[in-house]
């Protein structure tokens, strides 16, 4: 980690870019509300603790006036449009607040038919970054606390959404740590990423977080959860473990956003995003196939071409 | 299964999973036909391999599979039209999941063998026993199975004998 | 503090001695334990449940359907819904379940004698009450009248069919038993109706009488004010609750309904005990 | 007493000498967890750990027992507890040692579950005070202390200018510390290290509780489960959730018979095979969380389950604060 690169008096991204998003977010919020035109706003609101934030489902004017965005707004909200939370929202037409990030999240979900994009106010937010798992939240956004995922991103600026809040400040320059070590693992034996790999996931405890908070883990059985037959065994083993992050990142190859919640709420800080990434990279150089802002018709493991490569079939 | 047939340090266990209307047709052929073939491979037969989820991949190995051997319907005579695309795609992915977990894909073999091709059934399923016999046995996933976390494992009985012997 | 040597999660190995299918999908084990001292010193009440292993696929819990007061086997009855209840379903006579128990509180069935007694069970409700039935009928004279109300969605739908022809051949048992209605075929000799509704009509005296009530969430709702209107107090009127259970010893913490565990201050309650507990279940 | 830093390191690896298991935090990678350690020098008291001590007592994942059948013959047998390993735990703060004490209740009411109490049995818990904290630890909000001694066998007390004052609380510890008495000198004029007091509002536990016999049904509960992902985080993290399920694994020929931690924020940790599940909706399933801590373990123990180590709090992947729920129904 590149911990000395900048020092904690001048910080990383200037904190009134946040606040510029968090005031655009409230009028918006306010306004929508006032105006009849959704029954709730998805956003974010402050935590007990400092720095602290949480999702939070306004459907009052004084609920709207207190959503925010800092470098604490971690959570993918999309998560509330998939069918896994959809219930807690109110009927009708509602608004969410979304990162670049998120919102390939929701054009994902509508690509899958889960929502229709005239039933959503999409806010978007022009977002410098936010921190990443194991940052200290009370301390101001520094590039060590940065997400991974930040460094790489491509999507700081939300497209083809209903409003853009804040604006981008400009935006450090950080080496990208993820492909650094996608690219560490790739130059190892299989033997040694084998070793790598079963460590991780040794430490997995199964409390099932990673599926939990992933927008695109809605299936109201998970394939994990079935037991007739038990394709994957529950206890939090060795071998269980492995089959289940490997059958995770199988389902969600050609789906995932990039969003890296299930890096973030990792208590065991496994780093699943290293599988996400590398299925998304392999699938882009396979099939040219990348994540989009923009709703896209197929993925790349629900359609095919009849001259797709298949040196690799005898 | 013949009188010639050699004997191996290492019998390895082989999975095949198999489209019934195509390759299990074609392995059909190559008994019916009376052509000789390693007995190493167990065959499990599917509708198409479209249905042939990764999981089975998995599932096999940590069961105690040495290899894997996926084989359907040549591109275009799917019965179900598009199965075998799918799977092509599919498992074009996994190979990349599997490979950056830090599995060898010599272990894992797919191919395309239709209905008449009762000769390059014998043909795949030999060159996998071969390879997979000179690799060994696939240890990984075993050893996996018999991983437990530290804080339930036991002591071994001399550790224990070690501890009581002290005053 | 303890016996440590005593593994609490290992049951006993039980031989399957004899297979009934009571329904399409409704099936007796009777069990032998494998061990003889186990056989003659296994002992329980009417009304409490135990573990039954498929051993590869799991455990499930059941009562114990058999009668105290038969000695030599026990008997559960299932129907195959899951994992483990359709691998016991593949299993043959003379095969190998495990079995750990008995477990739980049972029917306090001292405090019946001299009373009459009106069971009334629905579906695949009845094993609970039949342990009960047949100590009651094998200790015949400890009780007044004894009155069995029976019904299941079909003819076909009812368990123990033999011996409802037995209880029904007693003359010291009034038997009635009944189908929802659609559900009676040509040579039906029962009733035709809802249990709560052929109670009603029974019309079974609350007079020194305990009410013995087992039966799917709706029969039950719809049985308690019938019972109430037939003057029974809660505190006459006994069920038993069911829910999902992994270890039967208070501590794997998913059968509880509120602060009271199914598997430890239960399963029997009266309903009283139930209208005191909070709606999850 | 006194022990210095050297000759903690020293005592531990006098301990893996005499072939004991000493578990303690250690960092792997970004974080530190309880585990077994190799040498003195790999213990790490700056953190605390992420997972909670419980896991010396009560594992992930235990075998609790393995079958077999051939020709016809089904054979168990049980794991042999007397190769459980004897073990000190090393390093842990009031919050982590003194749930074990809290657990015992359950796991010898009526039944004794040999698994988690030869393991309380065969470990000796050397306990240290709390200097550091932050603003999601709230053990005195839940009657503890950063230097409460319930649970620790041997307690260590940092001191100013390095070092720890130690103090024997009962017989195991007074045996390891007799066992090693040329590492411990005679106390020293050093003053203890500020104890680290979390900064939070006080509750009345049984003001809580009062109001939790009486509002099974409130709006609240649906307020949190709007959040609520319903994932076992929170569950698994805690150093007093005891909840676990029972599952066979292998195959039908030989297998073993295995108990591992469940979470009641599961959907499908009460549901019954016929898909009837009597917690259906998350806002049921976080009120039983907030009940069994809070009441029901009250009720049938008079215990609380929970220690204030803010754990939950910290790694809630939707920011859901235990003790401002708390704060919330205190203020009721």
């Amino acid at each position: 980690m590149t911990s000395n690169h900048q020092n904690t008096e001048t910080p990383l991204i200037d904190p009134a870019c946040y606040a510029a998003a968090t005031a655009a977010i409230r009028t918006e919020a306010v306004r929508l509300l006032v105006a009849g035109e959704v029954a709730a706003v998805v956003g974010y609101r402050a935590g007990r603790r400092t720095g602290s934030v949480m999702p939070d489902v306004a459907t009052t004017v004084e609920a709207a006036g207190q959503l925010l965005f800092s470098p604490a707004c971690q959570n993918n909200l999309a998560l509330f449009l998939s069918k896994a939370k959809r219930e807690v929202l109110p009927h009708g037409r509602v608004a969410i607040v979304v990162k670049g990030c998120d919102l390939r999240a929701l054009a994902g979900l509508i690509g899958e038919s889960q929502l229709r994009r005239d039933e959503v106010h999409v806010i978007g937010v022009a977002c410098p970054g936010v921190f990443g798992a194991n940052a200290d939240l009370s301390k101001p956004l520094s590039a060590e606390g940065l997400a991974r995922k930040c460094r790489a991103c491509k999507v700081h600026l939300p497209e083809g959404v209903d409003l853009v809040a804040g604006t981008l400040p400009p935006l450090p320059d950080l080496p990208d740590l993820e492909a650094e070590e996608i690219a560490r693992l790739e130059a190892m034996t299989p033997q040694e990423r084998w070793a790598f790999w079963t460590e991780q996931f040794s430490r997995c405890i199964r409390c099932l977080a990673c599926r939990q908070i992933c927008p695109f883990c809605f299936c109201t059985q998970c394939l994990c959860d079935r037991n007739r037959p038990q394709a994957v065994d529950t206890s939090p083993r060795p071998a269980g473990n492995t089959a289940w992050h490997m059958v995770r990142a199988m389902h969600l190859a050609g789906r995932c956003s990039g969003c890296a919640e299930c890096e973030r709420v990792c208590p065991m800080d496994i780093p699943l995003n290293l599988l996400n990434r590398k299925m998304a990279q392999e699938l882009y150089e396979l099939y040219g196939f990348e994540a989009s802002m923009q709703p896209q018709e197929q993925t790349p493991l629900t359609s095919y071409r009849d001259n797709d490569d298949q040196s690799f079939i005898k | 299964m013949h009188a010639e047939k050699q004997h191996h340090a290492f019998e390895p266990k082989l999975v095949a999973f198999v489209c019934t209307w195509c390759t299990y047709a074609g392995a059909d052929l190559a008994g019916t036909s009376r052509m000789h073939y390693p007995s190493n491979v167990r065959v499990v037969k599917f509708p198409c391999t479209g249905r042939i989820d990764p999981v089975f991949i998995l599932r096999a190995f940590q069961k105690g599979a040495d290899g894997v051997l996926v084989s359907g319907c040549h591109p275009g005579d799917c019965h179900y039209m598009a199965g075998n695309f799918h799977a092509r795609r599919r498992f074009a992915a996994f190979r990349q999941l599997l490979d950056f977990v830090g599995v060898d894909l010599d272990r894992l073999q797919f191919s395309w063998v239709s209905a008449a091709e009762g000769g390059k059934w014998v043909e795949v399923v030999t060159e996998l026993t071969e390879r997979i016999r000179q690799m060994g046995p696939m240890r990984e996933f075993r050893e996996l199975d018999a991983e437990e976390h530290w804080s339930a494992q036991l002591d071994e009985p001399e550790i224990r004998a070690a501890y009581n012997a002290i005053p | 503090m303890c016996d440590h040597n005593k593994n609490i999660y290992k049951p006993y190995l039980a031989t399957i001695d004899a297979i009934v299918d009571e329904t399409p999908d409704v099936r007796t084990l009777r069990l032998v334990f494998q061990d003889e001292v186990v056989r003659d010193s296994f002992a329980f009440r009417a009304g409490q449940f135990a573990e039954y292993s498929a051993f590869g696929f799991g455990e499930s819990t059941f009562c114990i359907a058999s009668a105290p007061t038969r000695n030599g086997y026990i008997e559960c009855c299932f129907r195959s819904v899951g994992r483990v209840t359709e691998a016991l379903r593949r299993l043959e006579v003379g095969e190998t379940v495990g079995v750990r128990g008995p477990y739980g509180n049972s029917f306090p069935v001292e405090q019946f004698f001299g009373k009459n007694l009106v069971f009334v069970a629905g579906g695949i409700a009845l094993p609970p009450l039949r342990t009960l039935i047949w100590q009651c009928l094998d200790w015949r004279d400890k009780f007044g009248d004894i009155t069995i109300v029976y019904g299941a969605r079909t003819e076909s739908d009812l368990v123990y069919k033999r011996e409802l022809a037995e209880w029904q051949e007693r003359g010291d048992v009034r038997l009635i038993k009944t189908v929802d209605p659609g559900g009676n075929g040509p040579t039906w000799d029962g009733q035709v109706g809802f249990v709560p509704t052929v109670l009603e009509h029974a019309a079974p005296s609350a007079a020194n009488t305990i009410a013995l009530v087992c039966g799917p969430p709706v029969m039950i709702k719809f049985t308690l004010p019938v019972l109430e209107k037939l003057g029974f107090t809660d505190e006459q009127i006994y069920t038993t609750l069911e829910n999902r259970m992994k270890c039967g010893l208070g501590k794997c913490g998913r059968c509880n309904v509120g602060n009271v565990y199914v598997c430890k201050d239960g399963p029997v309650f009266t309903a009283a005990q139930v209208k005191a507990m909070p709606q999850e279940f | 007493m006194t022990l210095t830093l050297d000759n903690l390191h020293r005592l531990i690896d006098a301990l893996l000498a005499k072939k004991v298991r000493v578990v303690g935090p250690k960092r792997t990678g970004a974080i530190t967890v309880y585990a077994p350690l190799a040498k003195g020098t790999e213990l790490d008291l700056d953190q605390l750990p992420r997972r909670s001590a419980k896991e010396v007592f009560f594992p992930p994942c235990e075998t609790i027992l393995s079958f077999e059948k051939r020709d016809g013959k089904t054979t168990v047998s049980d794991p042999d507890l007397d190769l459980l390993p004897e073990t000190v735990l090393i390093g842990v703060r009031p919050c982590d040692a003194a749930a074990p004490g809290i657990l015992d209740a359950v796991f010898s009411w009526d039944y004794d579950d040999p698994f988690y109490l030869e393991r309380r049995k065969r470990t000796t818990i050397i306990g240290i005070a709390c200097t550091a904290s932050d603003d999601a630890c709230f053990c005195t909000a839940v009657g503890l202390a950063p230097d409460a001694r319930q649970g620790s066998d041997l307690f260590l007390v940092p001191l100013q200018g390095g070092g720890f004052a130690v103090e024997s609380l009962d017989a195991k510890g007074s045996a390891l510390k007799e066992r090693h008495a040329a590492l411990f000198s005679a106390g020293s004029n050093a003053q203890p290290l500020p104890l680290a007091v979390p900064a939070v509002d006080p509750l009345d536990l049984a003001k809580v509780k009062a109001w939790l016999d009486e509002n099974f049904e409130h709006p609240l509960w649906q307020e949190i489960a709007d959040r609520c992902a319903g994932c076992g985080a929170c569950a698994f993290l805690c150093p007093a959730c005891h909840c676990f399920d029972i599952v066979d694994e292998g195959g039908e020929g030989s297998g073993c018979r295995r108990k591992h931690w469940d979470a009641c924020g599961f959907g499908k940790f009460t549901m019954h095979a016929s898909a009837h599940n009597p917690r259906d909706v998350q806002a049921q399933r976080y009120r039983n969380r907030i009940m069994h801590k809070f009441k029901y373990y009250a009720d049938k123990f008079g215990q609380t389950l929970c220690t204030g180590c803010g754990r939950c709090i910290r790694w809630c992947p939707v920011g859901i604060d235990i003790k401002a729920v708390l704060d919330e129904i205190n203020g009721k």
